[in-house]
């Protein structure tokens, strides 16, 4: 081929480069690896990730549920793997009719009148809602519970740095560990946002409708994060309840823990906010023959058309686990939904009144929980955690003090459908025993 | 032709409606496990207040094998890699690995949680570490951040650490300098980036021959407000800028420093360094050069290269080996902060790295020199048909535009259709802005030289369709589930959901009629 | 339609070539690791005469994603399961699940070589001895073999088990038993196992009815060389044998025994067991009634279940349980000894035991409800505008002919064909023989409502069009990728497989052309 | 639905079964599992199948080569594997046009004119080629090797025992470990086939050539059974020594261990006798308009159209498993299959020549042999074995005794392109320190 087109050896190909910025050795990476010695490496690599192979009560914004076979099945078809962005509508509608059921399905479990195509993962998605906030208010203070996950708070402290926004965190409070009160207590008329997690950081449900209205009140809108989408088969609706923009880590919904990634990001909003969302919108459209079909729209808000006055600089998005998200909400349905939630409700309530009988362990909040609680124990957490893990091979919780160093004894317990009463029951003494 | 047979429009499987308007009540797709511990009721766990009472609505009820056959019906409708060549320039369509498939689903990654401690994630950490050392010997930038989920997020993190950096250099004096120069054929991602990070963006023309152009860049280096440039290179021509080295120092030069758009470094990739370049950073994409799927559009992995000096201000938690062990360093007081929960899209990671180990280092150069051979080959089969704008032998991608046939009333969008026809994906149209009627062709190394000669011989039949009938091609797809649709329309009267009307499920609606 | 502009030809995908057309010497798709031992001569370790001497000819030569594309190419032209509806009557297509797949895939059984110790293999064993006693439990027939590769296999086990019965019972004077009846209705698996078997079959007429003719049975039991009847019930009419208790009767008071087709068993699971019936012995297609997937011809599972008295002659070895350990019992002198070796498809136990637990007990017995609620309300939908030849109401599939639409010229090939254009795959047609241009129709479990619907309006549609514009059908399908083929000049003078021409390496045409 | 039908209740549907042959309670099977108890309780199972974990040496019939992953990517197309027997072409062409690649494929490895599109496995492959063999011949007499697998001459043995075959066994070269001489010496007039394996089981290589004219010279057939497929990449092809009937386990191709199936049976012969093969056909066609497609063929051979007088009674065959080996075969293609079969001999050789120096240890055949070999041990290999697997955790090999109790000491060995050296070793010294 090389001759076809009149060269003489491949070095010729890159011609365009001047020799000194050329490349003069071989790569120093590794050699290549067979298919056998590839799966060799990995089976290694994969069994020294000893937390994988452990019965597990880890939450924290990464849930273990359980994945319908199917889920895998159906984003594995090469037609959906292998396909890029729907630019090309007449040969993707396969891609663009389902993030069309996509956007209409995270429009039902929030309560919203639209969503988007997803966005990079929740907590990315929390960052563009503050600043869409401040984009529709056209102020510039936010404020946001110090119960929103510490990662998610770091992240958008990231994103809004050099977009003038002021950030104030409301602290939550110490006995109920909610944090509604104190936010409605700190707004006042330059607020654009206030920014609230439910169920939030410790597992408790916060009061959105109060939020909503004290933000409301203000002129303020109200941001709501949800990082334990499962939550939504049974609590109100935040678009019941009077949000304004609701974020969502969507990786509840089919996608496997895979170490904190590819997960993805749902974003929804009111209608009369369609021209400030960030990411990729999928319409109905119709060609000439009136046969429907659906297309990227409203791409005037977009990065390719508006450049640095587009709403996000987002293009590449997450669209095969939105695809996997979307097969899992249609397989489990509406009851399975509902019933996967009823099951970690009941599991983890269980599990809390278990671990609170146990001599030396208390549940240092009140407020009401979905499937993820905070435990006091009798030592610091670290070490009773890790303790855990290696004398019982279980992975108890997240210890709170990686995030909060004055709470040395608190941790974290999640508990999901996947986990039997028989796990549970081995932590419950697990934990007497230490 | 099957003239005067009409045909059937009443296929089910392209005919396949939303799920749902498939719902019937009552249907369940799933099975759990009987809850296995003592029942609380619900108001006694939260207060009613706290409950959902819509039921969920409108959330379909479908059976397992509905939701498989909608799927599968669906995904016909769907051209695909794996199906045949993908030309799309710019988004480098290679060959997704089934076998980088099967090591992200090794069950002691997909089964790993992120926040589990530090040694019991050892094999994750140093998947990410191995990578981390492939990608700096690649682009020869030593200081790596896998955390970006792509290629935007990528230069939005590169970008923030030029600030900080400068920020740090010059303290209050930093102020003035808010100005990111980007060539006006640099990709949308690139000012958005920019502006995201608090600067304002002025444009740099190229030059007749697809370079930047130097004159201009000195001009609006003059000013002493330049924080940096933000180049593609090869940049969206398909172009080497060779003169890279002198636009490196004239930027450092005036105070500012050079951002690399990576997206094309599979031009690059064994054959030369961004950082024996001058750049100071640069993403890359690993859902393009590193062959990560697609998906439909995402997920991607856009990590972030820098130089040794950058490297404090990359976010964190950044990786790092001591000994044997691997660690995450969260203490790095000039780190712009995290710019994801977690590390990233971690499963590309796996992906990226089990495509480098397999290619090898010279695996890896080859395919470099196949994306470019392939490129090439296409330039030189296509010139006699069409317009090439650019002299310059292209590097991994080829832009052509539409001169010639526009003569005729066929624009690019009527090739872009008339070659789906032919079997093929379309190239990217319209991109880059500066080229009018631009075709960005890019084959990849991913075709053999059969396929390579199949799509030059529809092109060139394009081009004759375009002379002889241009109706043909004006009309086109003429073989696909639907034909073109009103774009313009659903904008302007967006629907974005499905709404539930009065009734909608099947067995009421069968039990009326 | 789009009149007046020609379709595309060149559409790579549908136009997809034999890999051999493809292939390009030098290309590889595979990597083996490195030989890690020392390398000694071949000539040292094998004689040069035993050697291969043709470098595998013909043997293609293509990249990964060659044969990827082909594959994934030549599957687009298929029908499946998971696209939709597939009615072929007597074949039982239901949805099969993935998630029995996936239990086949782990590793524990699909690395399991099946000549390690018995103790290495216990839950493999498990998993057959289990799925025996469920199989048991839903014929009613306690002996049972998995050993068979498919009904057919399980036929002849079946038939050569009845053979050593009789052998045993009668001594020499068995050998005036070779006589298998089987009515003219059954499936021709029946009548050619009895052959291998070593019987002369003596064909049985059916009742206008569509039954068993009880008279000519009698008849033909009268002459003491009768081993045995071969009976499929429900039979090949979706009818249910309800003299079944006297048919038994009559062929074992003549001193034969009662073998049962089981392949329409999916009529009667959880409702009504062959042991109870008389049946003596059975085969059941797990890849019918248990869902095994098909495969595109296989692979099958044909499990053979027997009477208390048969046992003893069934394929050795048998899988038995004493206390908590699972045998292979060798030792059984009466055996027929083995049908093939190993223990049979193994695969497809796994996935019958699989789909057996997942069902329930309850779930087994609803899809045979399902099954044939739904083949009811096809019978009904249809019978308007179709002849149906037996009036009973049918089981789990429901016979119907072409007498109407032959009047126009319209035939059961032309009606199944017209189907396709409708996104459906055709019944089964032209069986059983006994029915002049039969259609035999079985939905089974996995369709709901809304596909039986659109297939009967799919069929009236036909009926319609037959009348209306025959051309139509006659002519259909008319949106496939190649239209009817020539069969029978394909038989007259066979080409069974791709040949080499002087030259077909591409490249080589290439550089020539 | 029912009632649309004008049914009351479901057992309405049964009314035509007589109320006394109908079961009047459930069934008494397992109740219903879900997805996770099911996936829990057999991996459990999985994990009491100790061999499959093990380091391991078994061949005998069943071979561990490596599987390139797009197979299992292509055969798990819902489109191949959800697709039945292609009766209906013109929306079967993917099932035809692979099965017309598999038929040309075995073709090519096995040097014959055509091939069926696959029998049930090596052995029943084997046991059809007998009985085609009388059909052709019309000679009652058939002579085997007693080195074809114990297993394989079990099932002939069974398939012929109401055809009226005289089965004769042929014994082995006590020294060689060939039966070909035997063979040859035993033919007479009456013969209709000469049945032979090569490499046999005990791994040794016959002279087919040889045995091809003696077979010829007295008008019988020669049958060959390969149950290693792989030595076809290295092997002279039966076809080019004369074999008039080619029967393979194909199972090497492609097709996981699986305790035993399925696999896929090759069947491969003459152009004269095409009218006489078992098994299914496809062909080249044509449609109206000139366009070339794939049919099943000479289906008058068949049961479905020749009933009791049809050249078999099979009829669904092994066709997802022929697809897996067709995928192997083409991913392979003629270098890999060159390249595997030449590691396969190259690690045998080694590993033979390594047993052989262990004191206690030889090797009892001279014949030259591709990559299985019997090894003779110092004690019964039953136990040999078992402490081996136990111990060591390595399969070392399968006791000839299960099959020929005279060979209490005797074991077969088997070493493919997945035994790596460092697994090669270890055996060594684990039989030096037993
Ligand atoms: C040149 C260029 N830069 C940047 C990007 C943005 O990358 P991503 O889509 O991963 O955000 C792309 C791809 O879309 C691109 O082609
Ligand atoms: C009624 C009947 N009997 C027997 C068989 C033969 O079964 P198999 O194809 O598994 O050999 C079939 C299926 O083809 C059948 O429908």
């Amino acid at each position: 081929m090389l001759e076809a087109i009149g060269l003489k050896s491949a070095e010729q190909l890159f011609d365009s480069i001047p020799q000194e910025l050329r490349l003069q050795r071989p790569l120093n990476t590794p050699a290549a690896l067979s298919e056998i010695e590839l799966l060799d490496k990995f089976d290694r690599l994969g069994r020294r990730n000893a937390a994988a192979q452990r019965i597990s009560f880890l939450g924290g914004g990464a849930y273990s549920h359980y994945i319908p076979t199917i889920v895998d099945h159906i984003i594995s078809r090469s037609e959906f793997f292998t396909a890029y962005t729907p630019y090309q509508p007449e040969i993707s509608q396969g891609t663009l009719q389902t993030i069309f059921e996509f956007q209409t399905l995270v429009c039902q479990l929030t309560g919203m009148d639209l969503a988007n195509a997803s966005m990079y993962d929740g907590s990315t998605a929390l960052a563009e809602a503050v600043l869409m906030a401040e984009r529709i208010t056209r102020r510039s203070k936010v404020i946001a519970s110090a119960a929103v996950h510490p990662q998610y708070l770091e992240v958008v402290k990231t994103y809004v740095q050099h977009a003038g926004i002021d950030l104030e965190l409301a602290n939550f409070d110490e006995k109920t560990g909610q944090s509604a009160a104190a936010l409605a207590e700190a707004i006042d008329d330059k607020t654009a946002a206030l920014v609230v997690q439910s169920p939030n950081f410790f597992g408790c449900i916060e009061d959105l409708k109060a939020l909503a209205d004290a933000a409301h009140a203000k002129g303020a809108l109200l941001v709501v994060a949800i990082t334990e989408a499962m939550s939504l088969g049974l609590l109100q609706s935040p678009g019941a309840c009077g949000a304004d923009i609701v974020v969502a880590e969507g990786q509840s919904f089919g996608v496997p823990l895979s170490f904190g990634g590819p997960y993805v990001g749902l974003f929804a909003t009111r209608d009369k906010y369609a021209r400030q969302i960030p990411g990729r919108l999928v319409g109905e459209a119709y060609d000439k023959k009136g046969r429907r079909g659906f297309v990227l729209t409203l791409a005037t808000r977009e990065q390719h058309i508006r450049r640095e006055k587009a709403t996000s600089n987002i293009c590449t998005n997450e669209g095969l686990i939105a695809l996997a998200a979307t097969v899992y909400m249609e397989a489990m349905g509406k009851r399975g939904i509902q019933e996967a939630a009823h099951q970690c409700l009941q599991k983890a309530a269980y599990t809390a009144k278990r671990i609170a009988a146990v001599k030396g362990f208390s549940l240092p909040f009140t407020g009401p929980y979905f499937n993820e609680f905070v435990v006091r124990g009798p030592l610091a957490s670290s070490e009773l955690l890790s303790r855990l893990a290696k004398e019982k091979a279980i992975e108890g919780g997240i210890a709170l003090s990686r995030f909060m160093p004055d709470r040395a004894n608190d941790f974290l317990v999640c508990v999901t459908e996947t986990n039997t009463r028989e796990q549970i029951d081995s932590l419950v003494s697990a934990l007497s025993e230490l | 032709m099957t003239s005067g047979i009409t045909k059937v429009t009443t296929h089910i499987s392209p005919n396949e409606q939303l799920i749902f308007e498939r719902s019937q009540s009552g249907r369940i797709g799933y099975r759990l496990p009987a809850l296995d511990v003592e029942e609380s009721s619900v108001d006694d766990l939260i207060p009613k207040a706290f409950q959902r009472d819509d039921d969920l609505a409108g959330v379909p009820e479908v059976s397992e094998v509905d939701v498989v056959r909608h799927f599968i019906r669906m995904s016909t409708w769907n051209y695909s890699i794996d199906v045949g060549m993908y030309p799309l320039g710019s988004c480098t369509m290679k060959y997704n690995s089934r076998l980088n498939e099967r090591v992200a689903r090794i069950a002691g990654f997909a089964n790993l949680h992120p926040l589990a401690d530090e040694e019991d994630i050892q094999g994750a950490l140093q998947v990410i570490y191995e990578l981390q050392e492939c990608l700096a010997e690649i682009t020869g930038l030593p200081g790596i951040s896998l955390q970006p989920a792509a290629g935007a997020h990528g230069e939005m993190t590169g970008i923030m650490i030029i600030r900080a950096f400068l920020d740090a250099r010059d303290g209050a004096a930093g102020s003035a300098r808010r100005t990111m120069l980007i060539p006006d054929s640099a990709h949308g991602t690139n000012p958005a980036s920019a502006h995201l990070s608090g600067f304002s963006v002025k444009t740099i023309r190229s030059t007749a021959e697809g370079l930047t152009d130097l004159d201009h860049l000195r001009e609006l280096c003059a000013h002493g407000d330049v924080a940096g440039l933000m180049l593609t290179n090869p940049n969206t021509l398909g172009l080497f800028e060779r003169n890279i080295k002198q636009i490196c120092d004239i930027v450092h030069e005036a105070g500012g420093l050079v951002y690399m758009d990576g997206a094309n470094m599979n031009a690059l990739v064994g054959v030369a360094r961004p950082g024996d370049m001058g750049v100071d950073v640069i993403h890359l994409n690993l859902h393009k050069t590193f062959s990560t799927p697609h998906g439909g559009g995402g997920p991607g992995c856009g990590p972030c290269c820098c130089t040794k000096e950058l490297e404090p201000f990359l976010p964190v938690p950044r990786i790092v080996k001591n000994d044997d062990t691997y660690r995450l360093d969260h203490n790095e007081p000039k780190s712009i902060g995290r710019v994801k929960a977690f590390f990233g899209n971690y499963g590309m990671m796996l992906r990226a790295l089990a495509y480098t180990l397999t290619h090898g280092n010279d695996g890896l150069r080859e395919a470099t020199e196949a994306a470019v051979l392939n490129a090439r080959y296409i330039a030189d089969g296509l010139t006699s048909d069409y317009d090439k704008p650019f002299d310059s032998p292209p590097m991994h991608e080829v832009v052509f535009t539409d001169k010639r046939q526009s003569r005729k009333g066929v624009h690019t969008l009527d090739i872009a259709k008339r070659l789906i026809d032919y079997g093929f994906h379309p190239m990217t149209i319209y991109f880059p802005l500066i080229v009018q009627g631009a075709m960005l062709i890019e084959p990849t190394e991913s075709v053999g030289r059969q396929e390579l000669d199949q799509f030059i011989a529809a092109m060139r039949s394009i081009a004759q369709e375009a002379v002889e009938n241009p109706e043909l091609v004006l009309n086109a797809p003429h073989d696909t589930r639907i034909g073109r649709l009103d774009e313009a329309a659903a904008a302007r009267k967006p629907v974005l959901r499905w709404k539930q009307e009065p009734s909608t499920d099947y067995a009421e609606k069968q039990a009326k009629a």
